[in-house]
């Protein structure tokens, strides 16, 4: 008689069989798999943050090295063979006065060249913030003064684009995601409370998110931002940046998590585990966070593209991250000028991770919400 | 191998069978129709060689359990199937008014206005959920107006008179109000009821009623009843009624037609059907529903296991695992074929000669 | 239905009052006040003021009262048009924001109505013709459009400008009416010069309305609504449009509200890139020179504009759907 | 108004009378209470140990609410809720907080009508038929693994699924799963929230098989919440009929299906369709619409459709009253009408 009762469903190939005994973040995981933009997104943003991690070892100049006679150097590219020899190299540059306009012009000098390597010396760092070390990824062979390398040319100031890239990468992004968890935090709390308590302090956080989303945020940070001592230090600025753009993202994090809160709190599941004499605690850890957790990822990734944004439209506008701190913001700030952009289009690089990184997150936040629900 | 069911044995032009055989020709003829739903997981074959008659006046009750196929048949008739869903063959026949031939509904092109005539004009379409059938933000006036104009040719200033009338009829009170509320301000029942008037808004021939009082209340479910069969009553119209629900199929219909997992497993006179079932599902379903007349705290004859998934269609014969009279080596080999076991009545089963392919 | 535009105009007041406040804190923000300002900048002109003279100067300013006071005080001039004095500029706030805000609120709207236009029809289609080729190709373009902050927009379209045309798309006014008095020769001109801006600032919105209107009507699309309006007969097209559409507005029209202060923030950075004569550029250089009375005012005045502009999306969201017209009727 | 109606006998297990249940509207910026959904109002009933008594009437009837006020899932407004314990001591539960009722849970479980919200998504069936056992104490996990295989086998499901996710399962055996979980505490009384209304024919006489079989192992007491008036005649002792939020009628069940008092019990008997094309019988037809819970019509809440109504339906709110028979109907006209119940018949097939 039992036996009348198996699925045949359950009686299938092996597959089907995984199937039955997967749990959730099986089958989300398998069903993010398919999405290819969303693999691809992450893959770039796993990219983007083992530069951060080694962001120091990446670079080969200090970045806030100027060098007057070096500046609005066009990019190095690197030849690999001389002659036919592998020979990695750089090809130097030679700078002279155009005789109509008096500007320097820089063209590659065939002569010159510098010879590059693999963990070649360069500037003293702590490599991941622990171990003193002068070695990074690549670099000129000889440490010598005149032998440089500008992979993606230099600013007006003469200083290294690629090394800024990479010590700027790590400040907006570390920024984003300070600002995220901060959001985050918030997110949560408020819109916790929101939607397990209800009532008059559900009304009151649902208003004042209502009355937050309808204030023009920029005009908002600017000020905040220009309010910001001049003589606070870099590290003090980078935190209230964190602060000031995290004030954007909670409010969709909150309603993400009251949402599923008062959604939650309806199902049947949650009022058996009730009636079975659960703690409070119990329901909220076992039966209602592992059910939200997925979409506060979600959430979560599509709250970066934002934050990023926020810090490198403020820096772009002088009142966020300021010299000496580097970030994608404060390098575009040399782009500002159409007339310099046109004459060293290389300012523009750093633009490229910015838009890059925003549409990983958001093919990767996509998938994620996709696959939030498995059972939906 | 999925039998072929040979049209010649189901030729439209031989007499309707049934109570109501002075009807003349069926006004519909459903032959072999198969629609498939075509997903990443694999194709869902919901309906799968389906094959019937309804003739005027007649009221065909098409029963059975949750993916049996019974309401994509009916979207399938008025080609409304929404993608991945397709019409994969068969013949869909709507035999026209006054001699005017017949046409093959399944073969006419997409959103053509042969379709849309039929749609609404020859064929009406009541769904359960008279909420979400209904447009949230139109007023009913301004749909049951859009049909009537639709498939009449009355001059403005008249349509909203016969909305008006056409509510009326319906068992509206207040129409002349009425006509002007949205679907969220009326009752379940009133909005069936509006439901009903938009789809009798351009006389259709044949009415499908796919589930129309599922999701009303016992004494709702009475009234709409009545209100079908009184409004059939003056019309003379054909009902195919889709239901799970035995019992209003023992209320209403004529001629009944039996549905497991996309295919047709038994089908014939009601009287005969209830008295007299020859396929071992409907023998044991019929078996298996309450019954206001049982005695209390009596076990039910149940029908073992569930509906498998449409995707995981068990080989040969949908039934065998769950069937009683299980045949090992017959019945998981093959498909039964529909076969006559009694005045109008046909089962597939292979308990019956003919079943098989030889 | 009146209980809809209570709350709704008790909403914008609300919202008001908490821009209002958050105004005059930025004013508040910054270390020292107006007066030291004031006596650094008399001081830098080689005049100085005796301690009675300071003291007698915080008085008539208030200064010496508590933050509420003081921002009672600043509201109710304001609220008698009197922004107070710009440090920078040494003349009154209001004179200096002028037609700057008109020509803000122009840009903005304009931005929104080309982001309507666009993304209606484009989210339409994406959706009735889901995964055809159109519509993966609005949708990349929608993510990238997406990902591609204004600001950079708006510097790669000038280089372009710039590269290709060698001309300086940037501005709202041909060189010849940029200083000339109103007249209907410099509506149009400053008409012809809209579209780039516009098309700046609404490229992310647009990017987002799209999937927001695809995604609504997605879910439409299998009402059972639309399936009987289909089966009474009704044209494809005009069920499409008549019935899902309609409903898939909603969400559509209420995002526009947020969608607004949105725009008009973005208004700021772009009009800096393109050089724009909006409120962005004064309100950068009044918060750079810590000229906190205009970048105040600047900042309450775009509040206002926003909640103005949210209200009267909420009106539209009245109007197009019943269904709020009967919330609390019942 | 107060009704002593049941005199509380000795093994009743569970005693409601005059229970209660309001919902507040708010309305307006301030959210003040502007009025109440009388969801519940004045019901009594009393359910005999092992007994099945089920509540039937159509939406919005509060069948519902008053089977959840019973769980205390939700506040009571008034009256008693007494339920037996099995250590023999008798507490009325109305009152009770969250605190004071945990350790009743056990002795009062609850079958869900969803079987998919009521079963969570992401726990094992192992971990969801043992959670009850988990958090009441059952620390090994041997012991929980034993337990949970014989409730599986208990309600028809082969133990070794229980590492499976309820998305394996279909709904008659996620609702077998229900019942299991139900069970894990050898509970004394079961409330059954239209547990079989979502599941196909044919797994709906499953499932009432298994009911009435742990019923009869178990001496498990039933309050059974149904608006199917078949399914009731076929698991009840006796059937308790709800119109808008009060008992109209209560009685044996064969009592009351063959012989209704109350002229509501008759439109509703005579609208259920009867799986017999040879018994298609003449209706009463109800007119008009269910009242409104707001603002129940004045008198009896039911003489707006009823055809019985006189002058004094229409004033004068009926008491519940016993008949001789030990039936409670609540009409004034009881005595005098005459209606027709559905009678017996020979079943088709």
């Amino acid at each position: 008689m039992t036996a009348t009762y198996i699925e045949t469903v359950g009686d299938g190939s092996a597959t089907e069989s995984k199937v039955l005994v997967a749990s959730q973040w099986q089958l989300m995981w398998w069903r993010f798999r398919k999405h290819k933009l969303a693999m691809a997104g992450t893959f770039v943003v796993a990219f983007f943050y083992l530069v951060v991690i080694f962001a120091d070892f990446l670079a080969y100049s200090d970045p806030n090295a100027s060098e007057a006679y070096q500046a609005l150097l066009p990019p190095q590219p690197i030849h690999f063979f001389d002659d036919g020899v592998f020979a990695p190299h750089v090809l130097g540059m030679t700078g002279k006065r155009d005789p109509q306009t008096f500007k320097r012009v820089y063209a590659p000098d065939p002569e010159k060249k510098v010879p590059l390597r693999l963990f070649a010396e360069g500037y003293s760092y702590k490599f991941l913030g622990l171990i003193p070390t002068n070695r990074h990824l690549i670099g000129p062979v000889g440490a010598l003064a005149e032998d440089t390398i500008f992979l993606f040319g230099t600013d007006m100031q003469g200083r290294d684009i690629w090394s800024r890239l990479m010590i700027g990468t790590r400040t907006s992004l570390t920024i984003g995601l300070a600002g995220v968890t901060l959001s985050l935090l918030l997110g949560i709390l408020l819109g916790g409370i929101s939607g397990f308590y209800g009532g008059w302090i559900d009304n009151l956080i649902q208003r004042s998110i209502e009355v937050l989303k309808s204030i023009p945020t920029i005009p908002l940070w600017m000020g905040l931002a220009a309010a910001m001592p001049r003589d606070w230090t870099v590290v003090q600025v980078y935190l209230a940046i964190t602060v000031i753009i995290s004030l954007l993202g909670w409010t969709e994090l909150a309603r993400v998590v009251r949402g599923r809160f008062l959604a939650l709190r309806e199902e049947d599941f949650v009022m058996a585990a009730e009636l079975a004499g659960c703690s409070r605690a119990r329901i909220i850890a076992r039966h209602m966070l592992p059910a939200f957790m997925s979409h506060i990822i979600a959430a979560v990734t599509l709250a970066f593209p934002a934050m990023i944004i926020s810090e490198t439209s403020l820096s772009f506008l002088g009142l966020g991250m300021r010299p000496p701190a580097v970030s994608w913001g404060v390098l575009l700030q040399q782009a500002q000028n159409v007339q310099a952009i046109a004459i060293s289009p290389w300012l523009l690089i750093p633009a490229i991770p910015v838009i890059v990184i925003i549409l990983a997150f958001n093919f990767m936040g996509d998938g994620m919400r996709d696959a939030a629900d498995p059972y939906g | 191998m999925v039998e072929e069911l040979t049209v010649k044995h189901f030729e439209i032009t031989e007499t309707a069978r049934g109570p109501k055989q002075m009807n003349g020709a069926p006004v519909l003829s459903v032959r072999d129709l198969r629609t498939h739903f075509f997903q990443d997981e694999g194709v869902t074959k919901a309906v799968d060689g389906v094959s019937f008659d309804v003739c005027p006046g007649q009221t065909v009750g098409i029963v059975g359990e949750s993916g049996c196929g019974k309401s994509v048949t009916s979207l399938s008739i008025l080609r409304i199937v929404d993608p991945p869903g397709r019409i994969v063959s068969g013949k869909i026949l709507l035999r026209r008014e006054g001699g005017g031939g017949v046409t093959d509904i399944a073969a006419l092109p997409a959103n053509s206005r042969a379709l849309r005539d039929i749609r609404g004009g020859e064929i009406g379409l009541v769904f359960q959920e008279p909420m979400s059938s209904l447009s949230p933000v139109h007023t009913i006036g301004s749909q049951l107006m859009e049909a009537i104009r639709l498939h009449t040719h009355l001059h403005e200033s008249a349509v909203r008179e016969r909305a008006i009338d056409m509510l009326r009829q319906v068992g509206i009170p207040q129409p002349e109000q009425r006509i002007d509320s949205y679907a969220a301000q009326l009752s379940g029942g009133l909005r069936q009821r509006a439901m009903i008037a938009i789809a009798l808004a351009g006389q259709p021939r044949l009415l499908i009623a796919d589930e129309p009082t599922t999701a009303l209340d016992v004494t709702t479910q009475a009234q709409i009843l009545e209100l079908l069969r009184s409004i059939q009553e003056e019309t003379g119209m054909a009902v195919a009624l889709i239901t799970h629900d035995i019992g209003v199929i023992a209320e209403m219909c004529d001629y009944v037609i039996i549905m497991y997992l996309g295919r047709v497993v038994e089908q014939g006179p009601v009287d005969q059907i209830f008295f007299s079932p020859k396929h071992p599902y409907t023998e044991a379903l019929l078996r298996s529903v309450p019954n206001v007349h049982s005695e209390p705290k009596t076990r039910l004859p149940a029908l073992a296991g569930s509906v498998p998934h449409p995707l995981h269609r068990p080989e040969g014969c949908p039934f065998h695992p769950r069937c009683a009279r299980f045949m090992p080596g017959t019945c998981e080999r093959s498909q039964p074929r529909l076969t006559e076991v009694g005045p109008d009545q046909r089962a597939s089963c292979f308990l019956y000669p003919g079943a098989d392919h030889g | 239905m009146v209980s809809y535009l209570v709350r709704r105009l008790f909403m914008a007041i609300v919202t008001m009052v908490a821009i209002s406040v958050l105004s005059f804190a930025i004013i508040q923000l910054p270390p020292g006040d107006y007066i030291t300002t004031y006596i650094a900048q008399l001081a830098a002109d080689g005049t100085s003021l005796s301690d009675a003279e300071v003291l007698a100067l915080r008085e008539q300013y208030g200064l010496d009262q508590s933050f509420l006071v003081q921002y009672l005080r600043w509201i109710a001039s304001v609220l008698h048009g009197d922004f107070g004095m710009s440090m920078e500029w040494r003349r009154p706030v209001s004179e200096l924001i002028g037609e700057r805000l008109w020509l803000t609120m122009a840009v903005a709207v304009a931005a929104i109505l080309l982001t309507w236009a666009l993304a209606l029809p484009i989210g339409i289609y994406s959706a009735v013709r889901r995964y055809s080729v159109a519509d993966y190709a609005f949708t990349i373009v929608g993510f990238i459009g997406l990902a591609v902050p204004n600001f950079l927009l708006a510097l790669a379209l000038m280089y372009f400008g710039y590269k290709f045309f060698g001309i300086n798309i940037g501005g709202l006014f041909s060189p010849a009416y940029v200083d000339a008095p109103w007249s209907l020769a410099r509506v149009w001109d400053l008409i012809k010069h809209l579209p780039l801006p516009a098309i700046v600032l609404g490229t992310a919105g647009t990017a987002e309305m799209i999937r927001v209107m695809r995604a609504n009507l997605l879910d439409e699309l299998h009402r059972p609504y639309v399936k009987t309006a289909r089966a009474r007969g009704l044209d494809e097209r005009r069920v499409i449009l008549k019935y899902p559409v309609r409903v898939a507005l909603n969400p559509f029209v209420s995002i526009l509200a947020y969608l607004f202060p949105y725009i008009v923030s973005g208004s700021i950075i772009v009009s800096l890139v393109l050089g724009l004569p909006t409120v962005g550029p004064l309100l950068l250089r009044a918060l750079l020179a810590q000229d906190m009375f205009l970048a105040g005012a600047i900042v309450l005045l775009l509040g206002i504009m926003t909640v103005i502009g949210t209200f009267l999306s909420d009106m539209l969201l009245l109007w197009i759907d019943p269904r709020i017209r009967l919330e609390g009727r019942s | 108004m107060v009704d002593t109606i049941s005199d509380p006998s000795d093994d009743a297990l569970l005693d409601v009378e005059g229970l209660r249940k309001y919902f507040p509207i708010h309305a307006g910026l301030s959210r003040r209470v502007v009025a109440n959904v009388r969801a519940v109002e004045d019901v009594s009933f009393a359910i005999p140990r092992g007994k099945t008594l089920s509540l039937v009437g159509e939406s919005g009837c509060g069948k519902s609410t008053t089977s959840r006020a019973v769980m205390r899932a939700l506040d009571v407004t008034g009256g008693s809720i007494r339920f037996r314990r099995q250590s023999g001591e008798v507490v009325d539960i109305a009152g009770l907080s969250r605190a004071q009722m945990k350790p009743l849970r056990s002795e009062i479980q609850m079958v869900f009508q969803d079987p998919f919200s009521s079963l969570n998504p992401r726990m094992t069936v192992a971990d969801i038929i043992g959670e009850p056992l988990l958090v009441n104490g059952i620390d090994k996990r041997q012991d929980r693994v034993d337990r949970v295989a014989e409730l599986m086998r208990r309600v028809g499901l082969p133990a070794q699924f229980m590492q499976r996710f309820p998305h394996a399962f279909s709904g008659g055996q996620r609702q077998r799963i229900g019942i299991a979980r139900a069970l894990a505490l050898n509970p004394s009384l079961m409330v059954l929230d239209e547990p079989v209304s979502a599941l196909d024919v044919s797994v709906q006489a499953q499932v009432l098989n298994l009911l009435l079989d742990l019923q009869d192992e178990l001496a498990l007491t039933y309050l059974f919440v149904a608006h199917d008036l078949s399914v009731v005649k076929h698991i009840s002792d006796q059937v308790a009929v709800m119109y808008l939020g009060s008992i109209v009628e209560l009685a044996d069940t064969c009592a009351l299906f063959d012989r209704p008092l109350h002229p509501y019990t008759e439109a509703l008997l005579s609208a259920v369709p009867i799986p017999n094309p040879r018994k298609r019988s003449a209706r009463v037809l109800l007119r008009g619409e269910v009242g409104s819970p707001i603002k129940p019509p004045p008198g009896c809440p039911f003489h707006p459709r009823c055809a019985y109504a006189q002058d004094r339906c229409r004033t004068e709110v009926p008491r519940l009253e016993r008949t001789a028979e030990g039936r409670q109907v609540r009409c004034h006209r009881a005595h005098e009408l005459d209606l027709s119940g559905v009678g017996s018949m020979e079943r088709p097939v």
